[in-house]
């Protein structure tokens, strides 16, 4: 499938070996030791960031090899995406009712 | 390029030997069908009974609202009345009404599919969603609920003790009961569509079916965990959204809002579908710009995302906000005016007539355009400090629910019954009651909008007499409604045993559902078509028949 | 017929001819290809609703977080950041054990297929235990929110931990630890459920249900599993790790 | 005379003589919003009109008798366009035009006067800064700006009058504020439009708007003695406020002198005005309004006094511009709280006064039966 579209109904079976899941395992158990390492240095408001940025690193290793989604068809892909966009308005849209309403009385 | 119309005569039409509803019998037959077409028939009666359940509460509170004294029934019964009015309708009737029953039937047809992708969670949806019904209907029986169907909190978390969890559980578990409906769709357009149907072929109805199952998927899993946090904060008390203890309602109504603003889109996409077919059908052409149609229902879909907020202007969400919902509201309310210009556009040059459907129809687009145009009203912030929380309100969504969806819902079950059922329904009688609804409807709802800029509050269970004349009204219709609604309850049953038979196309329409005998056979098609013609396309359809005509003599 | 329908009319021949029909292809699919991509999007979009399912509460979570951040610190600091990381790594490990028992599907390999599924369910076990040991704890402190709920041990979050959180923030801490058993909880009951699918699946396993090529079912769970992995590596560092210091 | 149904001819002589389509104009806001509502309804009409007329016309036009053969047409981008754009536009203006009025609205003149408006299960209290004392009831000079600072006890409800075009949500813990400005003297509904239980369309009552010295005649003929500015002073005695907040230096509390909608910069640098939300917060949650340079020692006085024993101390802080009167009230603090309290509304309703005291705190399902059949307006 060199040029996926998002009608590819033949994402061809490719399969995973075992020394890609393991090098996934391996990275995931770093990041694991790392992030919890991490917090015991106060690194002020850049603490929850890097903490959060490690999280979605792992978060897209298991996507993408755990859970095929490297080797998927392009639907799949939008499906992973428009979840995480629907995610990210309810999230934003709320926040921004939260946040501004710091800001005086309008 | 023209097309003469010729509908077939009736006369020589026969009821195939072998047909869905014959095929297997017995109570178990159906109860454990796997066929989409028998699940539809289960989601219509069940349907039925909720919408008149839902009617007979609306039906009371216009009898309560007759006199300005609180002299029917006690406040809380009218609360409860209301409360369950509301979460019937929205909840068992509106949110499942076309996508379960008419979607449910003819979806995977107009595709040319065999069956819905996930036949056995097709059935499962169906039994979630009895299940939510007895959960209602028991929160009704053990003595009611009375939070009104939004749950607003902190009322409905610590200042009632009526059956709050079990009403809450009902629409947590119906909620699921849509997402795997909409679940369903969504695969099987991507996954179940003939050969040669590509997405420009296929019809309108599967567009918006598709668009509003997306917001079906992503947006009802809010909901539910919404409820669950009620039902928590109720049990427990933890405060998480009770200001005493540090949390915010205004939490509850922003996740509450998340969904259920898109249920508003989810309620009206499907009717739109419906509205499409109908018209293109009765004017034999295409759709008046086919691809702005369709994508104006996926921009519903994303825009529907976006404007929840609008709900609680005058709640104390930040102005900047508002005004940013404010905004965002004004531009979801553009695709709606593309349809509805396009389809006035699409009888331009057509050749009408005027069945049952399409009456059904040309009401959908007048109440439409009126609720429509009222929600900018709404939409624009000044205004809505005045007239949200009216009358005004339960007019305008009353116009865009009732108006709008039951007149589509009520066109698409006479448009596909004589698909479903193979027989036709008597055509005078049905055209009366197309009318009769339609005037029912206006006298019962218009008033309403004034009653709403005089300023009487909805949800009142007593109210200032200057108010009663227009009330009085109001009332009267819904009388005549009621009428309009029970007309098709009686002729459609009999139609069942003494209606003529249709024959598999008698309106001459051109999707897939029509080139197969009604009612259909169990797998729909002995071989899956191959499609090599676009949606609405009655050249074809002509040069088809005609080849027929000559196969045949 | 114009000769783009008897194209496509070949086209589809072509869909058809390697046409065979397995025991599990079911009626309404063509081809075994389209069943295994329309089960496979369908969990997709199943797993999308739960991502929306789990997005009110961090919803909730970052609110409260952002009004209450002291009470949330003192609070997250009386997690055991021990037993916390023990779990997601015995979390990735099961997520790994499982995506060898896909791999083994596919390659027929039914021993593999076996221990690898019995891996999975006994990590989950354990980090349910490890769970279990927590939400004791908790209850052993009156962390459980509610009547019992106790003030006592909320610190002010500085760094030396003697100062006692003001009592009305230390209140607040009963928000944090309300979302910590909401998020724990529904994550936990994801677990259960996978698990005792997972023994179904052990059992049909057994009797070589997916070793004969249809790894379909396999597939579409280990989505969830991983699915409810991910979920985890959220909640880790939102619950356990960011809220140990404070701002100021 | 009548020679049919005598309920038809009241209904018909209702209808004659009550028959109205829009609600008094009598605020400064109404014509404006009046004039937003005409210029909608034009908006609207014209839609519906041309809609109407296409589908109208078609249909008589290209019926099957007159037309039998349909002719196909794919569609026009340009006509699409036209009635995108057009429409578009039409909302843009409605939006500019509704924010405009929206915030007029919301947004109070700084030289406004002051009521008090507290919310519960199902009455309406107002609180006049004279301290006289009215239940579903608020009476207001016509040709003066009104701006109430409104709360609930209990759930959400909302302050609407029709005929200023004014409404908005009272929300349990937090002040939420609205502005009007009457123009003619009468008496006009109040309703409650947000649906808060049993009662609650019978939370209603009545606007009286009086020319100025009617009203001036009103105010001193129905003062209960106290201020609340004078109830809150005793309020600050008795809970002991003044023991910390002594103005002194050294004091332990920041100097309350003149804090009233000045610039404060709390724990963490984040600088935020003493509004009124701001100082009922630090009486309930210091620690989240803790100021800068100060320990956080305050106790929280959450369900230790009512939202009117609030308000009179929000009153008595406002008022505040020297600390001699602090100084003094520290010589001759010997109320108990509960009378205190208690002074924060009339005495007739001391009763309920002391439950409201209560009820926020442990406010649960089951407490609801006795709100039920609690105090009602009637």
């Amino acid at each position: 499938m060199s040029h996926p579209t998002l009608e590819d109904a033949h994402a061809e079976p490719h399969i995973v070996g075992p020394k890609i899941y393991g090098l996934i395992l391996l990275a995931l158990l770093c990041l694991t030791a790392l992030t919890t390492g991490i917090a015991f240095v106060n690194l002020g408001v850049f603490s929850p960031i890097v903490a959060l940025a490690i999280a979605t690193i792992k978060m897209v290793l298991v996507i993408l090899f755990f859970m095929h989604v490297k080797y998927s068809s392009r639907l799949v892909k939008l499906t992973v995406g428009a979840g995480f966009f629907t995610f990210l308005v309810l999230i934003t849209m709320t926040l921004s009712d939260y946040i501004s309403r710091a800001w005086g009385l309008w | 390029m023209s097309t003469i119309v010729r509908l077939p005569n009736q006369q020589d039409a026969t009821l195939p030997k072998r047909s869905y509803l014959n095929s297997e019998y017995g109570l178990k037959s159906w109860l454990l069908t796997g066929d989409h077409k028998r699940i539809a028939i289960l989601y219509l009666i069940s349907i039925t009974f909720f919408f008149f359940l839902g009617g007979a509460f609306a039906g009371l509170i216009r009898l309560e609202l007759l006199t300005p004294m609180p002299d029917l029934v006690a406040s809380d019964t009218y609360n409860k009345l209301f409360t369950m009015h509301g979460i019937i309708m929205v909840f068992l009737f509106l949110v499942p009404s076309v996508p379960a029953t008419i979607g449910n039937f003819v979806l995977p047809i107009m595709l040319g599919a065999r069956d819905l992708a996930f036949p056995k969670i097709n059935l499962l949806s169906w039994y979630l969603y009895i299940v939510a019904g007895i959960f209602t209907v028991s929160a009704l029986v053990l003595g009611g609920v009375d939070t009104g169907w939004t749950f607003t909190t902190p009322l409905s978390t610590h200042y009632l003790n009526t059956h709050v969890i079990t009403a809450a559980m009902g629409v947590f578990i119906a909620g699921f009961s849509s997402i795997f409906t909409g679940l369903n769709f969504i695969v099987t357009t991507h996954r179940m569509r003939a050969p040669g149907m590509t997405w420009f072929r296929i019809p309108l109805f599967v567009w918006s079916h598709y668009a509003a199952s997306i917001l079906m998927v992503l947006g009802t899993p809010v909901l539910a965990i919404t409820l669950v946090l009620v039902a928590l904060e109720r049990l427990f008390g933890i405060g998480v959204f009770d200001p005493s203890k540090g949390g915010d309602p205004l939490l509850f109504q922003h996740l509450f809002w998340f969904y259920s603003h898109p249920a508003v889109y989810i309620m009206i996409l499907p009717g739109m579908g419906v509205i499409s077919e109908v018209i293109s059908t009765f004017s034999r052409k295409r759709v008046f710009g086919y691809t702005a149609v369709a994508f104006s229902s996926v921009a519903i879909a994303v825009f529907g995302f976006f404007v929840w907020a609008h709900h609680m202007f005058i709640m104390g969400v930040s102005n900047y906000s508002a005004l940013v919902f404010s905004l965002l509201t004004m531009l979801v309310a553009v695709p709606s005016a593309i349809k509805i210009f396009n389809w006035a556009a699409t009888l331009y040059k057509g050749s009408i007539t005027f069945e049952t459907p399409m009456l059904y129809a040309f009401g959908f687009m007048g109440l439409f355009t009126i609720g429509g145009l009222t929600g900018v009203f709404l939409g624009s912030l000044g205004m809505d400090i005045h007239l949200t929380e009216t009358y005004f309100i339960v007019a305008h969504f009353h116009f865009v629910m009732v108006g709008g969806m039951l007149m589509a819902y009520l066109a698409g079950v006479h448009f596909w019954w004589p698909k479903i059922t193979g027989r036709m329904y008597p055509e005078g009688l049905s055209k009366l009651a197309a009318v009769v609804t339609f005037i029912g409807f206006i006298l019962t709802f218009f008033p309403q909008f004034i009653l709403g800029y005089l300023g009487m509050p909805r949800r009142y269970h007593a109210y200032p007499p200057e108010f009663q004349v227009l009330n009085v009204l109001s009332t009267a219709g819904a009388t005549v409604l009621g009428i309009g609604y029970l007309l098709p309850m009686i002729y459609m049953t009999w139609s069942l045993k003494y209606g003529a038979i249709a024959g598999s196309n008698p309106w001459q329409a051109t999707g897939l559902e029509w080139q197969i005998q009604s009612p259909p056979p169990t797998e729909n098609f002995l071989e899956i078509p191959v499609v090599d013609h676009e949606a609405y396309d009655y050249e074809w359809l002509a040069n088809k028949t005609q080849h027929e005509v000559t196969t045949v003599g | 017929m114009d000769s783009q329908t008897v194209a496509i009319r070949q086209q589809a021949e072509i869909e058809h001819h390697e046409h065979e029909h397995p025991p599990y292809l079911r009626h309404h699919f063509e081809t075994v290809e389209q069943q295994k991509e329309a089960v496979s999007f369908g969990m997709w979009l199943f797993l999308l609703t739960e991502i929306m399912f789990f997005g009110g509460l961090f919803m909730a979570y970052l609110l409260y977080r952002n009004w209450y951040y002291d009470a949330f610190v003192s609070a997250s600091n009386t997690l055991g950041i021990g037993l916390g990381t023990t779990n997601t790594a015995v979390l990735i490990l099961s997520s790994f054990t499982m995506a060898m028992g896909v791999y083994c599907a596919e390659m027929r390999n039914k021993r593999g297929l076996l221990i690898s599924l019995s891996a999975t369910i006994l990590l989950g076990l354990v980090f349910l235990g490890i769970k279990t040991i927590e939400y004791h704890e908790k209850y052993t402190e009156h962390h459980i929110p509610g009547a019992s709920f106790s003030i006592e041990d909320f610190t002010h979050p500085t760094d030396k931990r003697d100062v006692a959180l003001a009592p009305d923030m230390a209140q607040h801490a009963q928000i944090f630890f309300f979302l910590y058993f909401a998020m724990t909880g529904m994550h936990a009951l994801h677990m259960i459920i996978g698990i005792s699918i997972l023994f179904a699946l052990l059992y049909k396993a057994s009797k070589d249900a997916y070793t004969k090529g249809h790894t379909s079912t396999i597939d579409n769970f280990g989505l969830y599993w991983h699915f409810v992995d991910i979920v985890w590596i959220f909640l880790f560092p939102l619950l356990y790790l960011i809220s140990r210091h404070p701002l100021h | 005379m009548h020679f049919f149904s005598p309920v038809l001819w009241q209904f018909l002589v209702k209808w004659l003589t009550e028959f109205a389509l829009f609600p008094p104009q009598a605020s400064a806001i109404a014509p404006y919003m009046d004039a937003f509502y005409f210029f909608l309804l034009l908006i609207s009409l014209v839609g519906l009109v041309l809609v109407g007329l296409m589908v109208g016309t078609f249909s008589i036009m290209f019926r099957k008798e007159k037309n039998p053969q349909a002719t196909h047409i794919e569609g026009s981008t340009l006509l699409e366009a036209t009635w995108t754009i057009i429409p578009l536009a039409l909302f843009m203006v409605c939006f500019v035009w509704g924010a405009l009025l929206y915030f007029r609205i919301y947004n109070p003149p700084t030289n406004a006067m002051n009521i008090y408006i507290v919310g519960k299960q199902w009455m309406w209290k107002a609180e006049h800064p004279g301290g006289q004392h009215e239940i579903n009831a608020l009476h207001i000079p016509v040709d003066r700006d009104v701006q109430l600072t409104m709360i609930s006890q209990d759930v959400f409800h909302s302050f609407s009058i029709p005929a200023f075009r004014v409404k908005r949500e009272v929300i349990p813990g937090r002040y939420s504020t609205v502005w009007f400005r009457a123009t003619q003297a009468g008496t006009y509904h109040l309703f409650c439009t947000q649906y808060c239980g049993t009662l609650h369309s019978a939370m209603i009552g009545d606007i009286v708007a009086m020319p100025p010295d009617d009203y001036r005649k009103w105010i001193a003929g129905s003062t209960s003695g106290q201020s609340l500015a004078q109830n809150g002073e005793r309020l600050f005695a008795s809970l002991g406020c003044n023991s910390c907040h002594s103005g002194t230096s050294g004091a332990r509390g920041p100097n309350l002198a003149g804090i009233y909608r000045s610039k404060v910069t709390l724990e963490g640098g984040r600088t935020v005005t003493a509004d009124d939300e701001f100082l009922r917060g630090s009486i309930l949650n210091p620690t989240t309004h803790q100021m800068a340079g100060y320990a956080p020692i305050m106790p929280t006085y959450q369900g230790q006094v009512s939202e009117e024993g609030l308000i009179d101390l929000v009153e008595y802080i406002k008022g505040l511009d020297s600390n001699d009167r602090i100084h003094q009230t520290l010589n001759d603090s010997n109320f108990s709280p509960s009378q205190a309290g208690a002074t924060g509304a009339a005495p007739n309703y001391r009763s309920e006064q002391l439950t409201g005291a209560k009820q926020l705190p442990d406010a649960k399902p089951d407490t609801s039966t006795s709100k039920g059949m609690g105090p009602s307006p009637q």
